[in-house]
């Protein structure tokens, strides 16, 4: 761990106690990612859950380690694959799986759906379906958090196909140009929707090269591996706060299933997925806390029973919740 | 005739140019190795191979504007956007540069560029997803704008949209794609400006276009059970606009209705019933009778959704309050 | 009352707004250093510094988006687009962000953005620089659209729009801002949604806004000399628009004309004239008559760009025919 | 001259007199820019040209030694800053000057202006006005050129400003992923209307190295000098006739006059204009060309009185050109 440097994880190794309440956390929000999207599954086969659907399932890490490192006045900003930021951010999950199914509790009233998550008071600044739209966006609320002269920064995920939209390279170099506190995490997934990164950009397949030549600090993680993750953030998040303007990380990682719930993912082969399959953050990070005893497996099988009754319990909120009235098609559209 | 679906007699026109025309090709966002997203070009990668078949990163602005240049270039591009929403990110290449620069070089290029996309909403995919920009596009001079309602005009409007050379706009209304109708198998084509009377009557002239004209059909039902014969009419393109199929239709009901399963204020009917009431005010025995989606952004919510989308009970409900029928 | 010009008002409108409010802030291109390209924001950086007068990138996707986002942070920006033309390359963050990101987040994040911007045609700047995108962006639920005729209203409506906690478009008619008018140096503001009637009459409505508004003015004289009194009203916002001002003026007038300076098809007109006869088909002696600009590109020739830019015979010939008048 | 290495203009200096007209070539399409420049400046004070007027006054090296690599089947398009690059394709002189005068005899008929000419017939597509708006349209032009599987190739010019568009970057990824016979050419002088390059870039005043990074084989030039422009750019189209997809090449110049006759340029101090002017193309090119005695007074001397005579030829014929009928007005908007 110690190699593990400055990340909050390593530091608090001093103090076993805290450490291990922070890995345990990290767990419990991957195990909850899981199986919410896999009741997301199960709910739209059910035909609850409707329109499109984006499963995060495989990047789970990528959430966790990067947010656990925020603070609560700072901003996150992220696309339609966005489940698995909210939880992390600690969205109530019942509102959450609520707004899935459309109904008046849900996080947005049922009127923005999986794509649209938002939740203000968190700072959960949504859920963005045009691809790269977010990115202007996240480009102002850091610039909200410059003008108003506070160290709150604005963390922005978006995917490898949404580098191929100018509103990235516009806002890369808006954000460097003005040095806005704003971090750019790019989920490099290898495939937008069924394109292969390497079909459809120029310059292979690692993003943080051609991030460095807008003058931007750019590095790459492991993004199947929780506490990797956790600390290029830490280290970002300091250096941004700080007044170093613009941070970009890019993520390793891989999206299990489909590109949502219509695609079979035919184009890549199993071989690939296996590769992936055995990085699993679900399987190889639980390993190591029990390898390293750092928990027992009842600490974990505690934790998984604490949120297999969490979402049947959200999946219940969620289906017994009322539809939004009528009246609610007119409202919400002027402050 | 034989039945096919919407979505295989758009298949069906793509394959037929690709066969007929070298200079047609095709490109967009995944129609290739993934297929499509509502498999349109499915197949066509494995028949004609990645050189005419061409995926493209997820820069619409760029190639849209390709098209264009390629259209300048010779070729006849055909430009699938995987949804018309998503027309904002490269709205000035079709609007400033494909409609525009025939006219700004004086008549020295054309530009031969058919663009595709699923429009309309009732899928709930929500507020940025449920767009049907075509009612924009329509009022732009340089473009013409084709939206088709059954199998039938979709084959035989597509044909003569990948001959024509101008910059088309072809929105399909995305609700429809599974939809069945007769096409037969000897060659046609279905001209553009020509409104098509889908149902005789000479009671009232009802008027839409893409997936509007379901609803119509279902009202015509209504009101011939009530003895009332409506006539209904499909647009089938907003841009050339055929004014005359409406104006002789209506100077004989003297009644009229439009209706845009697009949000109403702006909708095509706007257009259609300002010019409408100009040339038929003396016939109409009331006002025209406007429905359209509400004004709201789309809800995803399922009964939302629907709520917001015009349905037969206020069609009906319109020609009550303005011609008591 | 002082007069001053329709970009002196502006100027006055930013300037106090930056005076009162810290969160209020200007970006744009060249709107500091360089002054502006029409000046509007000259002096502002001298004034107020780089801080609160950003200059951009040539980006306008971003910067319009980075609006949004200031706004949903917590502050009241002011986007200057160097022309409205050139909206197209950020529609997406206009249309489907800032328009929509109040109603996805049900009533979380309110955008209280102004994006300002010169529109029109005149100027002889061709295709490309000619737009009147304020016509598209008035359907757009969840934004207001905005367009002063005077320098009165211009500082009014622009204080208002400061206030306002929603994404307003506010657009300049280009050819005014050098022209004159009273304005009262006590403070005052013009609400939303309140037309104007400009000039009182019983015969004739007639209907505009922005630069349209001295062509109507013309055709008033012209008319009065005949011993015809027309009603001029300008609707100075045209989301929300006031409907009752103008089927009130109709039912006394029972004649309408309404005017775009922008292209007839689809322009701001089409949706008031389809409106405004279902609500007052039984008060009108005839059809209400529509005058605009011709559906062609902007033709860079001058004598070319003004006989597409609708003139006071257009209107009185259009009178003419309708009503005989 | 030899260190000039492979341009055509050292090759041909095997061959004096070939060399000497290829070069006395050049120095009458600087020429014949430039006066035409200043005519159009007379002419808008005149109100005989309208609307947006941007003068190239100051580059004419770059459109010169560019345009004179190319074959007459290479495609050509560029922004509204076009009239060097027109001339230098060689398009009419009166039609040019009769389209800014917006009449009849124009290239458009007047109906495109100063911004907007063609000559399909020499493969100038435009002149255009919306910054970036002109990258995908080369794109295409490039792909057409790949696609029907000739060796001709397509060269777009750009602004410093017009990098920070999108389209920029959507347009190198698309080039380079697809390997179109492209040449990116940046003119690079410093300014993009008001805005100082480095005020609105990130990365600093060098654009080369950011085109790299999309795998793109990048170079800068002088483009003050017409023979280094010329070399580089005759090495850039012989890679990408040989299929070696697209080159980006920036062009370091100065425009000596404000953005447009609207610009008194207050933003840029004396010294730094200065510095330019010393370079001026139209004084150093000449000088190089009499000490090295490749030509005599005599010889410039007469070529500049025939341009003096074709400019004014020229503004004659605009003048006494028609106006379009109104009739014109409805046409060239289908085909
Ligand atoms: C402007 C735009 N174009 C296309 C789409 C359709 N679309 C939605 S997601 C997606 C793929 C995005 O891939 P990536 O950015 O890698 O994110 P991932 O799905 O892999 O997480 C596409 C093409 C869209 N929503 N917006
Ligand atoms: C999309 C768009 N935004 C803004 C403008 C206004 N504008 C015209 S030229 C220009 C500056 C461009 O500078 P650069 O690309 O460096 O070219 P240069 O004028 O220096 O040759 C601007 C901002 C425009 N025409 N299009
Ligand atoms: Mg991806
Ligand atoms: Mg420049």
């Amino acid at each position: 761990m110690k190699s593990r440097g400055k990340s909050k994880a390593s530091k608090a190794s001093t103090n076993g106690a805290a450490d291990k309440q922070e890995l345990l956390e990290l767990y419990r929000q991957m195990y909850l990612i899981r199986e919410f999207e896999e009741a997301c599954g199960e709910n739209y086969s059910k035909g609850f859950i409707r329109g499109f659907l984006h499963l995060y399932i495989g990047q789970e890490a990528v959430a966790a380690g990067a947010i656990s490192a925020l603070r609560p006045d700072d901003y996150i900003v992220t696309h339609y694959r966005d489940h698995g930021h909210a939880l992390a951010r600690k969205l109530d999950t019942n509102r959450v799986m609520a707004e899935l199914f459309g109904r008046a509790t849900g996080l947005s009233k049922g009127k923005g759906g999986s794509m649209h998550l938002f939740d203000v008071a968190k700072r959960f600044m949504g859920g963005h379906a045009i691809v790269g739209g977010q990115l202007p966006l996240a480009a102002g609320l850091a610039l909200a958090c410059q003008y108003q002269e506070t160290d709150a920064l604005t963390l922005v995920f978006f995917g490898d196909g949404a580098v191929n939209q100018g509103t990235f390279h516009e806002t890369m170099n808006l954000a460097a140009v003005w040095e806005l506190p704003i971090l750019f995490f790019l989920e490099n997934n290898l495939y937008g929707m069924g394109s292969a990164v390497d079909r459809v950009r120029a310059g292979g397949v690692d993003f943080y090269p051609a991030a460095q030549s807008y003058g931007v600090e750019a590095t790459v993680v492991d993004g199947m591996d929780v506490l990797a993750v956790r600390e290029v953030t830490d280290k970002a998040v300091e250096q941004i706060r700080s007044g170093g303007g613009p941070v970009f990380i890019e993520a390793k990682t891989f999206r299990f299933q489909g590109h949502s719930m219509a695609d079979p993912a035919k184009y890549r082969d199993r071989s690939e997925l296996e590769y992936w399959e055995a990085r699993d953050p679900l399987k190889t990070f639980p390993k190591m806390l029990t390898e390293q005893s750092i928990a027992t497996d009842e600490d974990l099988a505690e934790i998984r029973k604490a949120v297999d009754e969490e979402i049947i319990a959200a999946v219940k909120f969620a289906e017994e919740s009322p539809q939004p009235s009528m009246d609610e098609i007119f409202t919400d559209i002027y402050a | 005739m034989p039945e096919i679906t919407f979505r295989q007699a758009l298949q069906r026109a793509l394959d037929e140019a690709l066969e007929n025309d070298p200079d047609v090709f095709v490109m967009g966002e995944d129609i290739g190795k993934y297929g499509g997203a509502y498999a349109i070009t499915s197949g066509l990668l494995e028949k004609y191979g990645p050189n005419r078949i061409k995926d493209t990163p997820i820069s619409e602005a760029t190639f849209l504007g390709a098209g264009v240049g390629a259209a300048a270039g010779g070729l006849r591009p055909i430009v699938e956007l995987m949804s018309i929403s998503f027309a904002l990110v490269g709205f000035d290449q079709i609007v400033n540069m494909a409609a525009n620069i025939r006219y700004m070089s004086g008549g020295q290029i054309s530009v031969p560029l058919v663009i595709r996309a699923p429009t309309g909403a009732g899928m709930q995919l929500s507020a940025t997803h449920s767009q049907s920009f075509e009612t924009w596009l329509a009022e732009v001079p340089g473009l013409k704008v084709v939206v088709p309602s059954t199998p039938y005009d979709a084959l035989g409007l597509m044909r003569t949209a990948i001959k024509d050379n101008n910059p088309i706009m072809f929105a399909e209304p995305a609700g429809l794609y599974g939809s069945k109708g007769e096409v037969p198998d000897e060659y046609y084509e279905v001209p553009f400006g020509e409104a098509s009377i889908q149902r005789e009557g000479g009671d009232i002239t009802l008027i839409s276009y893409g997936h509007g004209m379901r609803v119509l059909h279902t009202v015509a039902d209504e009101l011939a059970e009530r003895g009332i014969e409506a006539e209904v009419i499909d647009l089938r393109t907003l841009n050339p606009l055929d004014m005359d199929t409406l104006v002789s239709s209506v100077q004989s009901t003297n009644r009229a209705l439009t209706l845009d399963m697009a949000r109403r204020t702006g909708g095509a009917m706007a257009e259609v019933t300002s010019r409408l009431q100009q040339k038929t005010s003396d016939w109409l025995d009331g006002p025209i009778v406007r429905v359209g989606a509400d004004d709201v952004p789309w809800p995803y919510n399922r009964s939302l959704e629907q709520e917001v989308l015009p349905q037969a009970k206020d069609v009906l409900a319109g020609i009550e309050s303005a011609y008591g029928l």
